[in-house]
């Protein structure tokens, strides 16, 4: 079976961007007329490894572009990624041996705030892509100060939003209880957060817990929330701890409105581990489809996505979000790449990342669409509530557009 | 694990004067003119790299001549980093003007430290600094002191320029700078083991009650080292700051204190040379790792660590030194 | 007061993961007089060995039971093939060896199962038993079970012969050898039990923690930081050391304002090396005294 | 004289690459108290770890018609060799009790350990006052008493002594070797003493060497060697 499954998205593309192959060739170092060089930083070792599959699954959708495509109009795509063991200072190293002695064309969806934050400075004075980067910051989408920065995700305050959003529609009085992960993510969430309520933050939110990634349970924290008599729980984690806090709450008799963020909710990776019949209920968001939750299981891009799954990762956990997310980070860029036709420069490449236009992508849920412009520099800025029933998301209300590319 | 006295109790191989500064000699000839050889990118690896050998060395000072040991090393090279990237950041303090204040820093706090620690030993020891390496992160987090620190988000930094219009570029310079700072602390270090206070140090390793029996102040010298050590390594968290621009939780994890130790060992305890190649395992071989399998990156380097430990149980210098012994031996 | 108890309660709990961790930690350190900085990692790829069988079908008492040899015979392993060769190294490579252990353990843990994070099942049920689910049976079985081995350690280290045999060749290898003890042996014999107790461990952290290749990383610390503060010597010491642990956190986290949240960890761990300060070889720790 | 107990012939030892002992011959009668004179460094206790296969020995040793030189430590001990190191050897953290259970750890007959741990405290009242004790709590000579107790627990053929007289106060060192003389004649253990107080260790042995730098250089009775005259004036101090 040879399909195109970019084909909704290529006619998009090609609809939007009036002739992207331009008859003249232009290179910057790291294109050539068979290759492209594409630079990447994962966290292979070290505390945040759980996030490697991301680099290997967009490695496997290149080998995939190469093998059944050759390549992108005729270059082969030369995917390096590097480890930096989630330490900012080892990722300026690997940023900096990817630019200037792998020679790469640009970096892309390099891991993690900490070590993003550590080469922004430095891939914009080479003025080198650094395009979708994986991490939810807000700070990523600020084209006049970085220009070669892009995020990708929606960012964490526009989720955050749309949770306050919900709050203040459908629990005016509630009494907000947060338990946050006490790093950059989980700051950028209840910065969100309390950004949403507004000036309703400060009666409304009755205890806040934060709790480190060193913590070996948070059972303390949870403990605290109740005692605070919290009604609305929102549990700003990652899925270990996101998985504990669902227990935690089951095993304390605790019935909560409980709104646990994206990041934490996948059905096989969280849900399943906590025990399904603890999670009704459970509020959250989604942009991209969750390959483990049955509500897919007939839908085409799922198919595409399970076939890719077992030509090319055939020993990979399917339940792990993080693959969903790399395939689509990997189609983003072919969706770039094509774009840009010949003309393979940097400040191309940038124009053309920043010139998405309704990209629907196939694990992305329907209606949620890629976006950007020279000013808006957050691709997925769309989102969709839903609510777990017995074993399944139910989607429910609109796609939602997040406020924070619009108030920056 | 016993620890009071960690390194062989074998009398070293003492090499004579002059071929330690025909080593060094040796050193500068080659490690002078790379910059002019090398792209930025390997210039750049290298001032890592010396920047890592100062900071083994402060470990080394203390774990290695002193017998205490130390988990919490990458506690002393944040507080380095931060000083030096606060003082740039906030006060618009010029980045040679840091590293004395930095030193100084780290200094009072190890020496500070150093006191409570006097009564542990051994384990105890251990895990009170690997304490300190966990905590400090942290702390460094901390609500209240955001305003500093950056909280999570860190601290970028400005990579620094030549001075005089020298023809250098930033990372030219700073390699250059490096040099210097690590010369010269190599320099007190290689005076400091061999002076009466350093066989003081050493005393106190190899049989603490002679020592005392000796007049030897305890808990002085003790502290004393201890702050030394702090001073080294502090230093080269600022250097590591500047030289990476920047500073976050993040960058200064237990992991930190892992990799200085495993330095330590490869290069050679109680070895002021050995620094060098433990810099060189500490910074190259998670590279090597990782291009011999991502998913097995872990598990690479520690078959490779194991198998340097077989094959030099007392580090490089170890080899070296054995080496040197036999050479020695069949000249005779 | 009502929350002070349930966080008191709650400590207790998750000090029972402590104390089990202190409790292993604590055995080894009996055995071959080092700490083991590998002992987490060897407890987490010993519970994911139990789970993969439990996968495979087998039921859990069988799966708990196999898991209990198969990590003797690979502790027992790891002292031969990986140890032995270094007897004559200095004490900081073996410290550099734990390390490498650790990074191997982890690393192919994460290679050969994931990282997702997995359910492990307990055989205590999780029902609670006190104050609404702060105390649920499998929280209160983990510690009784705890308890049991530190009885059925404490009589092996105090009546067999063979149990006497290890402590002397940990204490003073060479004079172990003058009494004609095999102190090789009683090494590895010492390893394989350290594993196992380790694997236990392991499957009564597992089912409150999630099964995954980090599991442990942090458990270690607290398992360390409660072996040290009841003294090493002493497992019961390392058992009530653990429990403490866990209280103190929970409370420092709770009441101490402002900097008590984000710091809770650093504060146990500060009051730890205060006690040190005043008792250095922890609360329950015998001091060795020598006279010449 | 009665046979050799052990017979040493050629032996050399090494720590590292530095050589210690050169080529040296030794007999032990069995029954007897042999005892080993030097200065310090002469290479006296690496004999005795040469015999117990605790440093690496070249050369031939036999023990009751065993070749143990290339023998594991522990294989050696089982062969009958009880050996009271330099330093004593007690296990400072376990209890007295303990370390006379460690002295027979490699037999296998409770009653008879129990009868032997009474024997013990027949020539030593002193440690049964101390029984439940931690070892590191003794008193010099009663750590030094302990310490021949456990090396008796073996039932040993051969006991090996290293100074048994060191940093012990003359009262108690008369006390240790009159008792390890009544030893000697009861128990019919022989005994290869290392001691640096000669005129002690001449009135107790039978047989004497001396050695210097890691040489034999003077064997016989040790009533012989008392009256030489060399060994008076460098040994003896009168």
């Amino acid at each position: 079976m040879k399909t195109h499954y970019l084909i909704p998205a290529i006619v998009l593309g090609m609809a939007l961007a009036a002739s992207p192959a331009s008859a003249q060739k232009k290179y910057d170092v790291g294109a050539t007329d068979t290759e492209i060089k594409i630079g990447n930083i994962m966290p292979y070792s070290g505390p945040a490894s759980a996030y490697g599959v991301i680099g290997k699954a967009i490695d496997a959708y290149f080998k995939k572009i190469n093998a059944e495509q050759g390549g992108i109009n005729g270059r082969k795509i030369n995917f390096i990624s590097y480890d930096d063991g989630y330490n900012p200072a080892k990722a300026v190293e690997q940023a900096r041996k990817l630019v200037e002695s792998d020679e790469v064309l640009f970096i892309l969806n390099s891991l993690g705030t900490p070590s993003n934050s550590a080469i922004q400075k430095y891939m914009n004075a080479k003025q080198v892509p650094q395009l979708f980067v994986a991490t939810g910051a807000t700070k990523w989408g600020d084209p006049k100060n970085f220009p070669w920065t892009m995020g990708w995700q929606p960012p964490y305050q526009s989720e955050a939003r749309i949770y306050a959003a919900y709050i203040l529609k459908n629990k005016p009085n509630a009494k907000i209880g947060i338990l946050y992960q006490n790093d950059d993510f989980g700051k950028d969430y209840l910065k969100g957060l309390k950004d949403g309520l507004g000036d309703k933050a400060k009666s409304l939110i009755v205890s806040e817990q934060p709790y480190e990634v060193t913590d070996p349970t948070i059972d303390s924290q949870v403990i605290n929330l109740k005692g605070a008599g919290v009604d609305t729980l929102v549990t700003i984690t990652t899925p270990k701890f996101g998985a504990q806090t669902i227990k935690k709450v089951a095993e304390l008799g605790w019935k909560p409105t409980h709104i646990i963020t994206n990041v934490s909710a996948s059905v096989g990776g969280v849900l399943k581990p906590a025990g399904l019949e603890n999670c009704k209920d459970i509020l959250s968001t989604a942009y991209l489809k969750d390959a483990s939750d049955p509500t897919w299981k007939d839908d085409a891009g799922l198919k595409n996505w399970i076939a890719f799954m077992d030509k090319y990762m055939p020993d990979a956990n399917k339940a792990d979000g993080s693959l969903v997310y790399g395939y689509s980070v990997a189609q983003t860029m072919v969706q770039v790449l094509k774009q840009a036709g010949d003309n393979l420069t940097r400040e191309n490449i940038m124009k053309q990342a920043a010139s998405l236009k309704d990209v629907q992508l196939e694990m992305a849920l329907p209606g949620v669409k890629l976006n950007t412009s020279a000013t808006d520099f957050y691709p997925f800025d769309q989102m969709q509530m839903m609510q777990f029933g017995t074993d399944s998301w139910k989607l429910f209300g609109p796609v939602i557009t997040g406020g924070v590319a619009s108030a920056t | 694990m016993n620890t009071a006295a960690p390194v062989s109790k074998r009398r070293a191989y003492e090499a004579p004067a002059y071929w330690r500064w025909l080593g060094f000699l040796i050193v500068a000839a080659i490690a002078l003119p790379l910059p002019f050889l090398l792209k930025n990118f390997f210039i750049f690896q290298l001032t890592l790299a010396m920047v890592y050998a100062i900071a083994i060395l402060g470990l080394n000072l203390l774990t290695g001549f002193n017998g205490q040991f130390s988990l919490g090393h990458s506690a002393f090279f944040a507080l380095g980093a931060y000083t030096a990237a606060i003082l740039m950041d906030q006060y618009d303090v010029s980045y040679y003007w840091t590293l004395p204040v930095a030193g100084i820093v780290c200094f009072v706090a190890g020496f500070l430290f150093g006191l409570p620690a006097l009564r542990l030993e051994g384990v105890y020891l251990a895990l009170a600094t690997f304490a300190l390496a966990i905590s400090m992160p942290q702390i460094l987090k901390l609500s209240p002191l955001e305003h500093w620190t950056g909280g999570v988000q860190g601290i970028v930094l400005i990579k620094p320029n030549a001075p005089f219009g020298l023809p250098l570029n930033p990372d030219q310079w700073l390699y250059f700078f490096v040099f210097a700072v690590a010369a010269l602390l190599f320099f007190c270090a290689y005076n400091l083991v061999s002076s009466r206070t350093g066989r003081a140090i050493k005393a106190i390793r190899d049989n603490p009650v002679a020592a005392r029996t000796m007049g030897v102040n305890l808990s002085l010298y003790k502290s004393l080292t201890f702050g030394v050590s702090a001073l080294y390594t502090g230093i080269a968290g600022a250097l590591g700051g500047i030289a990476v621009q920047f500073v976050a939780p993040d960058s200064f994890t237990f992991g930190l204190s892992i990799a200085l130790f495993v330095g330590l060992v490869v290069g050679g305890v109680g070895s002021i040379g050995g620094a060098l190649f433990g810099a060189w395992f500490v910074l190259f071989v998670p590279n090597i790792a990782e291009q011999v399998s991502k998913g097995l990156a872990g598990a690479v380097y520690g078959v490779m660590l194991v198998l340097l430990i077989y094959l030099m149980p007392f580090g490089l210098a170890g080899l070296v030194r054995m080496a040197a012994m036999r050479f020695a031996r069949a000249k005779r | 007061m009502e929350l002070f108890l349930h966080q008191v309660l709650a400590g207790l709990a998750t000090g029972g993961i402590y104390a089990c961790m202190a409790l292993a930690i604590v055995m080894i350190y009996q055995a071959i007089d080092h700490l083991n900085f590998a002992q987490g990692e060897m407890a987490m790829f010993s519970t994911f060995i139990a789970w993969q069988l439990i996968e495979w079908g087998f039921p859990y008492w069988a799966a708990f039971f196999l898991t209990l040899a198969i990590s003797f015979a690979g502790g027992y392993m790891i002292e031969r093939v990986i140890m032995r060769p270094l007897h004559n190294a200095p004490i900081l490579s073996h410290v550099a060896m734990f390390i490498a252990l650790f990074a191997i353990l982890n690393s192919a843990a994460g290679f050969i199962w994931d990282y997702q994070v997995k359910n492990f099942p307990t055989p205590f049920g999780t029902k609670s038993i006190l104050g609404e689910g702060l105390l649920s049976a499998h929280d209160a079985g983990m510690i009784g079970a705890t308890v049991v081995m530190l009885l059925f350690l404490f009589l092996f280290f105090r009546y067999t012969r063979i149990g006497l045999s290890m402590r002397a060749a940990a204490a003073n290898p060479e004079s172990a050898r003058l009494v004609g003890i095999r102190v090789g042996w009683m090494l590895a014999l010492g390893w394989g039990m350290a594993a196992s107790i380790g694997a236990v461990a392991g499957m009564l952290i597992a089912p409150v923690v999630f099964l995954e290749p980090n599991m442990m990383s942090s458990i270690l610390l607290y398992g360390f930081a409660g072996a040290v503060v009841g003294g090493l010597t002493s497992p019961a010491g390392a058992v009530v050391g653990g429990l403490m642990v866990g209280v103190i956190e929970n409370l420092a986290g709770t009441f101490i304002p402002v900097i008590g949240r984000e710091l809770k960890l650093t504060i146990a761990l500060a009051l730890i090396v205060l006690v040190l300060t005043v008792k250095p070889s922890g609360l329950f720790g015998r001091t060795v005294v020598h006279r010449v | 004289m009665s046979t050799m107990l052990l017979q040493a012939k050629n032996i050399c030892a090494y720590y590292g690459p530095t050589q210690v002992l050169h080529g040296l011959d030794l007999a032990i009668a069995e029954g007897g108290i042999t005892t080993l004179l030097g200065a310090n460094g002469a290479g006296k206790t690496t004999i005795l770890r040469s015999v117990c296969g605790m440093v690496r020995t070249t050369g031939e040793i036999r023990f009751r018609g065993h070749e143990i030189a290339d023998k594991a430590t522990e294989d050696i001990v089982r062969l009958g060799i009880a050996h009271v190191p330099e330093g004593r050897g007690t296990f400072v953290r376990l209890t007295v009790e303990e370390n006379l259970q460690l002295g027979a750890i490699t037999r296998g007959n409770k009653v008879e350990i129990a009868t032997d741990v009474e024997r013990v405290f027949g020539y030593f009242p002193r440690l049964r006052e101390r029984y439940r004790q931690q070892a590191g709590t003794l008193s010099g000579g009663e750590q030094q008493m302990l310490a021949i107790g456990r090396a008796m627990m073996l039932r040993p053929k051969l006991l090996l002594l290293d100074e048994p007289s060191f940093g012990l106060a003359p009262l108690i060192v008369q006390e240790v070797f009159s008792i390890l003389k009544q030893m000697n004649q009861r128990e019919k253990v022989s005994i290869f003493l290392v001691e640096q107080n000669a005129a002690l260790a001449l009135d107790l042995a039978d047989q004497a060497y001396l050695l210097e730098t890691g040489r034999v250089v003077m064997a016989g009775a040790a009533r012989e060697l008392r009256e030489d005259e060399n060994i008076r004036r460098a040994y003896l101090g009168y």
